[in-house]
């Protein structure tokens, strides 16, 4: 059994209105050393089935399949045992 | 308490409400109340004796509804008139911001089913001791639409045994006959809950939209019944 | 620099077209005028290949019509209140990223709205993928609906109504159309023309990046290759800062300092600049450094092409900035002025202090006219002479109509509608799920109605007898809820018009559509052409997709589908013909697309509508429902459904016409299915009958 | 300037129906081998204007005010620079 967790960002090009609103948001609050803000998702898992050194290319393509949106997302994942 | 020719009503308008109007045109075309709009970067809330938030979708939803709209400056006001005792009714996105606020106990989350949910339901009548269900009967079934995404409320158990314990539900999801069954739970909500007030009972949020049913035009008349409740 | 062929080749222009470009400005472009001309003279935003054909359209009908080249069109519903409304596609941008794509659609559609001073009250959504048992149909159906629900719902513009059809030819191509509409006093409709020397240009809303760059004016004006690099076209929603944008805007034009205002759609400040310059005469100059950006390091062109959505262009009385510039602020966004009006015609664009381009706006504006080639296509004989007599009879009626019940192309669309808000504002009378939506105008008597309808089937069939047939049967869907059909829009989706045989199609059905729009006297108010709409494996069926306005006096006097009791006399108006061609049951039965669309007589079929209309609109109708895909059967079915009770039908009315209903209905055995387009209505027991 | 991430899960004890959507549809898909899969959400941003040791007393209370609702959600987060 591994664990997984696989972090999905909007592309870097891409305008993030929910980041801006919660950035704009700490800073009335006075946190206005913030910038930059981006929200994402992550994806936590278990794994099983597959022998460990498959998993990262399974893993791959559930997200390019499945979990992310390749067209304006970008994603990054890690696999511990 | 004021009576029914006294009873002022304030709408708050946050960047992205949308049913301000609505509620507006209930109150002041439906009822005859006098009912007035307050910005969200207003503080003095003098003279209004029942302060609406109102349903949509308050900056956006962006981050988690209502998580934003609680710092608008109103709300410091807000808090302070409903300490005071003011009538205090939050309807769907005003729901969600009483409960980002703490005015309100618990938390709502995502739709059980994932989607967005629009259509009408059926509501039963649990406390008719507030201000706004006392025209109603205890047990009675309503019909009233809902509109949201995310209305999925949940609270963990000590809070939910205090809020039956001081009758603070006011309102659950029913099937037609009055069951409280899973298969009439739109949304997922934890013990059908649709709506609760605050044990002061001067505080109300609920999910449902009565200010899209004060219209019989519209399919049902049975919102009415909570601003006959508030001028009556 | 001489320029390369690569370069206006990247940009979509054909050779031939950059050759006439260098002709009409005497000089080569430079970098960003190239870019301009390439947007200005797409298909998407110029029409040139489009144009000729839609001036058959007629622009009056018994409805004061308001058209004259604004964003949208509309017509004069009561006095002093006029309902703006059109179609646009988001065909192509919707099958490279489902959610975006339909999510940036509704926001297109709704700034047309308001950018000429209308409150946007409603959104439809017809909708067409591909046959659902492909997964990839299913995911793109299910994503579209959830960004028109994300986008509409947070607008707080209820989606009252739509349409979805799943065939085969829409498998690589989905259509997605969405029509919006607006409600405005005739004397504020606002315009899009830049005029007054010395007034202030501003740039509202959103930040300019460099997402869909190119993007849905190129995107649009091409077929689908494989695998081709679509990233960058891809334009991202934020449905909150337009419903901000709603208010900014309406707020401002309240004041009066607001001279014109101009959403910015495809081609972005390209096409407002220089179209509210060409539209009022004038010129305009601007500093592309003042533009909000959101990116470091945009090219001047980047800039001028940019599709970053919830952007606006407005022109303010000098003097008189301060208080529109502050309404935005209060709503939170930015507002800059980026410019001045000129007298001279002329758009300058600089950067920097150079200046990047330097353009007579008329020009840039008007693009060259194509007229293209138009040919019957080789199947178009065979289907008009498809012999249908050999169909063999159902053995089993019963499972045929079961099985028409459950064809998605019928079956109730409550899984979309229920994703949609479609009762905020309180104006929703009649919820989707009848013939048509109804509106309450708050304040007025009168009410509207509302449906879009398309059938790409008839269409293919007979071009010209389908946009008659689409446009029939959104005026019966009309008058089944009482309403009088008013006013028209449409979208046009079809193929790559420089193949003849699909522009033959598309000249058929818009000829067919300004016909019948003539026999109804309906102006054709405002609408959408969208090619390309095809794949090296699949084109889609020719689908004008028409959206019609109606007018009910009273708003109170409407009708819907279901029957409403037990008793009630249940009257089928106009003939029945033995009309199996293009049929969901010929489909499904019996696999077929073929034989010719249902026979329309426009006389006649006027005539069945007044009466329906007149019925609903006297009280003597109890329900309505038209007769459409599925025929009399599924017509009568879903009344039955609706309304929650039988039938009791026989094919020659009984002597007795007050018989109690006690069965469901049962098709005999010995009736043919058929597709009959007519009123199907039931009278309130005791009202006379003929 | 130190790039901080937050990440934001459903307590434990929540139900969290969007995951188990997502595990279902990757079940379809063939993925057979995952389980417990869990949905959360990833703020990222640059933080400024405190001296270093003081950020993550200040993100700490970020979370709490505003990214993360405490009756839900769970939080953790990392600063680098
Ligand atoms: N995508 C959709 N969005 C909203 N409403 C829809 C959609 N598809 C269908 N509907 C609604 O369902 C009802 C039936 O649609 P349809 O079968 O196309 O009607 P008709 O045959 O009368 O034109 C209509 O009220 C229509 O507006
Ligand atoms: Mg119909």
């Amino acid at each position: 059994m591994a664990k997984a967790r696989v972090i999905i960002t909007l592309k870097k090009t891409i305008m993030d209105a929910q980041g801006q609103t919660a950035e704009n948001a700490l800073h009335n609050l006075g946190y206005r050393g913030v910038s930059n803000l981006r929200i994402g998702k992550v994806v936590e898992m278990e794994l099983d089935g597959a022998p460990k050194e498959q998993l990262s290319a399974q893993l791959d393509k559930m997200c390019r399949e499945l979990l992310a949106n390749p067209i304006i997302e970008d994603f990054q994942f890690e696999i511990e045992d | 308490m004021a009576t029914a020719t006294e009873l002022h009503f304030g709408i708050v308008v946050f960047p992205g409400t949308n049913c301000d109007t609505d509620a507006w045109h209930a109150l002041h075309d439906g009822m005859g109340a006098p009912v007035d709009y307050i910005w969200h970067e207003d503080t003095d809330l003098t003279g209004f004796d029942c302060i609406i938030l109102p349903g949509g979708f308050s900056y956006g939803d962006y981050l988690r509804t209502g998580a934003v709209a609680r710092f608008s400056p109103v709300m410091g006001a807000v808090t302070d008139f409903a300490a005071k005792g003011g009538l205090l009714l939050g309807i769907c996105n005003g729901f969600q911001i009483l409960l980002e606020a703490g005015l309100l106990p618990g938390a709502m989350m995502r739709n059980v089913g994932q989607t967005f949910v629009c259509k009408y339901v059926n509501l039963r009548v649990e406390a008719t001791d507030t201000p706004y269900t006392r025209a109603m009967e205890k047990g009675a079934v309503l019909r009233i639409p809902i509109a949201h995404g995310e209305g999925n409320y949940y609270a963990d158990e000590a809070t939910v045994e205090d809020l039956r314990r001081n009758h603070q539900i006011v309102f659950r999801y029913c099937a037609p006959d009055g069951q409280t069954t899973a298969e009439a739970n739109p949304n997922g909500s934890l013990d059908n809950i649709a709506g609760i007030c605050n044990r002061e009972r001067n505080v109300m949020g609920m999910m449902p939209h009565p200010e899209r049913c004060t219209d019989p035009i519209l399919g049902s008349a049975d919102g009415r019944l909570v601003w006959d409740s508030l001028l009556g | 620099m001489a320029m390369e062929p690569q370069m206006w080749r990247e940009l979509g222009l054909a050779d031939a077209e950059y050759q006439r470009i260098v002709d009409v400005i005497g000089r080569e472009p430079s970098p960003t005028e190239l870019a301009m001309f390439s947007v200005e003279w797409s298909e998407h935003c110029g029409y040139p290949r489009s144009r000729p054909l839609l001036g058959l359209l007629p622009k009056e009908g018994k409805y004061a019509a308001r058209v004259k080249g604004e964003d949208a069109g509309g017509i004069e519903v009561a006095p002093g209140i006029t309902i703006l409304f059109k179609m646009e596609s988001h065909n192509h941008p919707s099958q490279v990223e489902p959610f975006q794509g339909a999510a940036t659609g509704v926001g297109g559609i709704i700034r047309d709205i308001f950018t000429m001073g209308a409150r946007p009250i409603a959104v439809l959504d017809p909708l067409r993928f591909g046959e659902l048992d492909e997964p990839l149909a299913r995911y793109l159906f299910r994503r579209v609906v959830e960004g028109i629900s994300f986008y509409g719902n947070c607008l707080g513009v209820p989606t009252v109504g739509g349409e979805l059809r799943f065939e085969a030819p829409y498998g690589g191509n989905c259509l997605v159309n969405v029509m919006a509409i607006g409600i405005v006093e005739t004397d504020k409709v606002a315009t899009s023309r830049a005029v007054g020397e010395g007034n202030p240009v501003i740039i509202v809303g959103n930040s300019t990046g460099r997402d869909g760059i190119g993007g849905a004016s190129i995107l649009a004006s091409h077929e689908f290759a494989e695998d081709e690099e679509k990233r960058p076209t891809v334009q991202i929603g934020d449905p909150f800062t337009e419903k901000c944008l709603i208010e900014a805007c309406l707020e401002a034009l309240e004041t009066g300092a607001v001279i014109g205002l101009k959403d910015m759609g495809a081609a972005g400040i390209t096409c407002t600049t220089c179209e509210m310059s060409a539209a009022g005469d004038h010129g305009m100059d601007i500093d592309l450094q003042k533009v909000p950006r959101r990116e470091p390091g945009m090219e001047p062109w980047e800039l001028m092409m940019s599709e970053s959505q919830e952007r606006m262009l407005l022109v303010a009385q000098k003097g008189r900035e301060d208080e529109v510039l502050g309404i935005f602020r209060k709503w939170g966004l930015n507002a800059v002025t980026i410019g001045r009006v000129t007298g001279d015609g002329m758009l300058r664009v600089r950067d920097n202090g150079e200046l990047v381009a330097e353009l007579e706006a008329k020009t840039l504006a008007d693009p060259p006219v194509y007229h293209l080639p138009a040919e019957e296509p080789d199947y178009y004989r065979e289907v008009q002479s498809a012999d249908l007599s050999q169909v063999p009879l159902p053995n089993d009626m019963n499972a045929v109509l079961r099985d028409l019940l459950a064809s998605p192309n019928i079956a109730a669309a409550a899984w979309a509608c229920h994703q949609y808000d479609h009762m905020v504002q309180t104006n929703t009378v009649v919820a989707p799920g009848a013939d048509a939506a109804v509106l309450q105008l708050k304040g007025h008597r009168q009410g509207i109605a509302v449906t879009t309808d398309g059938n790409g089937r008839y269409c293919y069939l007979d071009p010209y007898v389908g946009a008659q047939l689409v446009l029939a049967e959104a005026a019966r869907n009309l008058v089944c809820v009482g309403a009088d059909p008013a006013g028209v829009t449409d979208c046009l989706n079809f193929g790559n018009p420089e193949k003849p045989d699909r522009f033959w199609q598309f000249k058929r059905c818009v000829e067919g559509l300004a016909d019948a729009s003539r026999a109804f006297g309906l102006p054709v108010v405002s609408g959408n052409v969208s090619f390309y709409n095809e794949t090296p494996n699949t084109a889609v069926y020719p689908t004008p997709v028409l959206g019609v306005v109606g007018v009910l006096d009273d708003v109170r006097r409407h009708c819907t589908p279901g029957f409403k009791r037990a008793g009630d006399v249940i009257i089928l108006l106009g003939e029945t013909h033995e009309d199996l061609g293009g049929t969901e049951y010929l489909k499904r039965s019996h696999g077929q697309v073929t034989g010719r669309p249902p026979t329309l007589d426009l006389e006649r079929e006027k005539k069945v509508q007044a009466a329906c209309l007149r019925a609903v609109r006297e009280g003597l109708a109890a329900s309505a429902h038209d007769c459409s895909d599925g025929g009399l059967a599924v017509a009568l079915a879903e009344s039955c459904i609706h309304g929650r009770v039988g039938a009791n039908v026989a094919r020659r009315p009984p002597a007795s016409s007050s018989q109690h209903p006690r069965r469901m209905l049962r098709a005999s055995r010995r009736s043919r299915p058929t597709s009959a387009r007519q009123p199907l209505c039931s009278a309130k027991s005791g009202a006379t009958t003929s």
